[in-house]
């Protein structure tokens, strides 16, 4: 039953060190204050799960979070490289992070799977990639009744999700709208769940079939304004385009990453 | 080449010609994000465009930064999850056209987005296979819109993201439910087609100005000229004023979308 | 790309004798028009696939177009059995029908499998049921990453599907709204897709991520009011239950169902 | 037996009680919907109500004719398609209480709601499975609740549709990812629980007024009595009030629930 907690709370209480996290928002509602409360909390060898590791995981690969990275797109959306994600693979700096790459098709079945409480997906994928050859999680396996052979990966059950949404109403009931991407998945595959969200309302003002998640499918609930800055909140306020573009210059450089996340990320927060 | 538009219009405006009016095309981001909602603008208003951030039918006023931008769900019919989009409308068969970039592509349409180098020592790490793996085998054919050069066009790309034919022509021979894979690359000097059997890219349209050697120079294997070499029509005006108000507009909009206390914030929570 | 029919001409074109015809509606918005105009044209020899073959397909299997059921709960809800179905299964009247038999679990997982293109649907079922045992349809796999031993069942990809939604706009695109049951996995699942609608409207009116069929998934629309009744159409008019009592004492009867078929079947209609 | 309420009602109040507050609990039709909802408005109102049909945390003001009926979907926090309920909702762990009836059921719980007789030739037809199968071995514990008599309480059922402890006690012993099965089994007479180590079931309490004769005649076998055996405590007249009015509602609603016009329409189109 959801809980409601202050953002340093509630990674205190539900991200231990050697984690698995998946931490989701396709493109929108991406949980970046929470990801920063990682960086301040100084959690370590995580398992860092995401489709799309973007700014937010590049930060936490450079803030030295991450042990490992499950993921099937790591770029700065129409930008470019993820220079901190690149400098620990290439360069182990500041920590080595193992990847075990997928397509999306993979992972957006491998958390449907999860969410699902299956161990395994089964898609028809990974046709004539040489991803099966460098990701030992990719596995085949031929159909019962037709005799096609089907890709299969393990379904995606982290120790902990993190998502943001748009709004709880006071009984910790949750509202997501707009791009959904796998926010519900998440929640539900996840052993823990923290949902951060703009604001806590009376009424959530949903349609018969929007995509509420109730609070007893969710741990943690943190007020969290702007928490998908600089990713944007449908309804809420917009993507910083800017900053995504000023990130590549800010990540290029190990020292002018480290400043950054001086002034951005350990002088911030509300410890409580 | 003319002085009436540049290359990088010709490859848009001749992009955006080989889809046709009513078809379902799943867009990737960037060049065959800018040729489909050009489509869309001009010769096919009907077409249907869907994103993998589960928006579909969307009809954005400008051209999307990332694949998730909002303007993406503002204008769409409906959007759903990514699961949906990926289990229920590509590989639910829904999917005409699959419209693909890429960073290197060889003679058989295999495309790599991965790196470049080796696996566990790449010389540079790309984004990854994101979409482009499924959609190239889910969707019914794919378009392949990319930038010529030797840099790009290589004789065996460093790690096949997403299957065209296989390194030897033949990887879709004989599976069950697959598209019939690359049917058109786009580039700013030529079209290509796979050959009917061997699957190996032969040019059959040069653009206007461009010479059989610029496009050999540009490409890193012996490429094949059709017997009947067309030469590519030109963009009309329509799709050249078109095609510039959208991304004049699309400049405006990404420059100024931001509020401004926000620019310098970056991640106060 | 979804064309506006009559009825009559939409269940002409795309029913055949002996196809298989999913027709949906999981107690709600119920395809009873459609199913009447199929009792009209008396179609023969059809596969029916429908996880709870209520009044609906008693009637069509009294009228005789069945020779195959596949379903996962046959009864009349909260009155009893179906009497006509039991007919036919126990008794062979008017002519033998063959059941293959299911759990909603399962049949709710094929309908998914079956619109994502997949041939097989695998869910954590039939655990310690005898249903395996009378169904050669249902068999197991072994998970290739955890060992486990889970349940596989064809996926449901139906020649023709028939459901009934709220309505469309004037270019087909189709809203279902309320409980959404499997209606959107019906058209997607479906070689040929019938939806009936109440009305059709300049806008729909639907929220960003509302369930919403677009057009182009769908062959054919029939604007078809009370298209559900006696179940319901939510926003338009509520279940009769007192025909769904009144239907246990018309069914009993071969006479009477006979009478009722002539009166409210054969007599009606549009037929153009 | 009391002349302050009836057997139906003692069975009613009796599975009602079984529900705690705050849980999460799949509803089968029929007498677990009753027990369920009553539990709702009496002693457990945060207990979350989840219907097949696709209704999360619904709070139906009657009680619903079938399983989806609209005023469950009016109720409800959100509703969301039948294969979400049953892969994400049911299979994905969420359901503490699998609320089950059934038309026989025997020593170690399996369930029958398939047929009498022999498969191939059966001697009554019933509806089949449903969602039953799957919320018995799902669900992290089931309640049954039935009306006793030797026609549902049998020596063996005439098929297992939904697995308790199986043929002979051991179906669940070494299976992964199973719910512990039925806990509680709620008549109009008892409530017996399976004993812990062999789960063929045993009366742990008797309803005020009824003997252990009574038990052994309406049981198709030689049912156990637990050694310390307790009397079911008797409904307080709140609850009875409350059940009363809720089924007066519901009859009220039902019957008058159709437009007076289309009582007689049956099927026009």
């Amino acid at each position: 039953m959801a809980e409601f907690l202050s953002l340093h709370d509630a990674v205190a209480r539900y991200v231990e060190d050697g984690a698995t996290l998946a931490m989701e928002g396709f493109t929108h509602l991406i949980p970046f204050a929470a990801g920063h409360e990682v960086i301040r909390q100084r959690k370590r060898d995580l398992t860092l799960i995401r489709m799309t590791p973007d700014l937010l995981y590049d930060q936490m690969i450079g803030a030295g979070c991450a042990k490992r990275l499950i993921f099937s797109w790591g770029g700065n959306p129409g930008v470019g490289s993820l220079h901190r994600l690149r400098d620990a693979v290439e360069k182990g700096y500041p920590y080595p992070v193992e990847i075990f790459e997928h397509s999306h098709a993979a992972m957006a079945c491998a958390f449907e799977a999860g969410a699902a409480g299956l161990p395994l997906a089964v898609l028809r994928g990974y046709v004539g990639s040489d991803l099966p050859k460098v990701n030992s999680q990719i596995k085949f396996i031929e159909c019962p009744f037709s005799g096609e052979r089907l890709a299969a990966v393990p379904s995606i059950r982290p120790d902990v999700g993190i998502v943001h949404a748009q709004r709880a109403d006071r009984r910790g009931n949750v509202l997501v709208e707009g791009i959904v991407g796998v926010q519900k998945e998440v929640v539900l595959a996840a052993g823990r769940s923290i949902v951060t969200v703009e604001e806590v309302v009376d009424d959530l003002a949903a349609g018969p079939n929007a995509c509420v998640i109730p609070a007893w499918a969710i741990d943690a609930i943190s007020v969290t304004k702007h928490g998908a800055y600089p990713s944007y909140a449908h309804g809420y306020y917009p993507r910083d385009n800017a900053f995504y573009k000023a990130w590549d210059a800010i990540a290029r450089d190990r020292d002018a990453f480290d400043v950054w996340l001086q002034d951005n990320v350990f002088t911030q927060g509300d410890d409580t | 080449m003319s002085d009436r538009y540049t290359a990088a219009e010709m490859m848009t405006v001749t992009a955006s010609r080989a889809l046709s009016n009513g078809s379902t095309c799943f867009v990737g981001i960037g060049l065959p994000s800018e040729a489909a909602n050009l489509a869309r603008l001009t010769h096919a208003p009907e077409v249907v465009l869907i994103y993998e951030s589960g928006t579909l039918q969307t009809k954005p006023d400008v051209l999307p930064l990332s694949i998730g931008d909002g303007e993406l769900c503002e204008t769409a019919l409906t959007t759903v999850s990514v699961p949906e989009m990926f289990r229920y409308w590509l590989q639910g068969g829904h999917v005409d056209v699959g419209f693909l970039g890429t960073a290197q592509i060889d003679r058989y349409c295999n495309l790599n987005t991965t790196l470049i180098g080796d696996y566990r020592e790449p010389k540079v790490r790309l984004p990854g296979g994101g979409g482009a793996p499924e959609i190239a085998t889910n969707a019914r054919e794919v378009f392949i819109t990319v930038k010529h050069s030797t840099r790009t066009f290589v004789e065996a790309v460093d790690f096949v993201t997403t299957v065209g034919f296989g390194r030897d022509g033949t990887a879709r021979d004989g599976v069950p439910n697959i598209g019939r894979g690359p049917t058109r690359v786009i580039t700013d000097l030529c079209v290509m087609k796979p050959d009917a059997e061997t699957k190996d890219l032969v040019v059959i349209s040069l653009h206007p100005g461009v010479t059989r050697e610029q496009v050999r120079e540009a490409t890193g294997w012996e490429i094949r000229f059709a017997e009947v070499l067309e030469s590519t029509p030109e963009p009309d005006d329509n799709e050249l004023t078109i095609l510039r108000e959208l991304k004049a507009r699309t400049d405006r909009h990404h420059a100024g979308g931001q509020a401004a206390d926000q620019t310098d914030r970056g991640s106060k929570a």
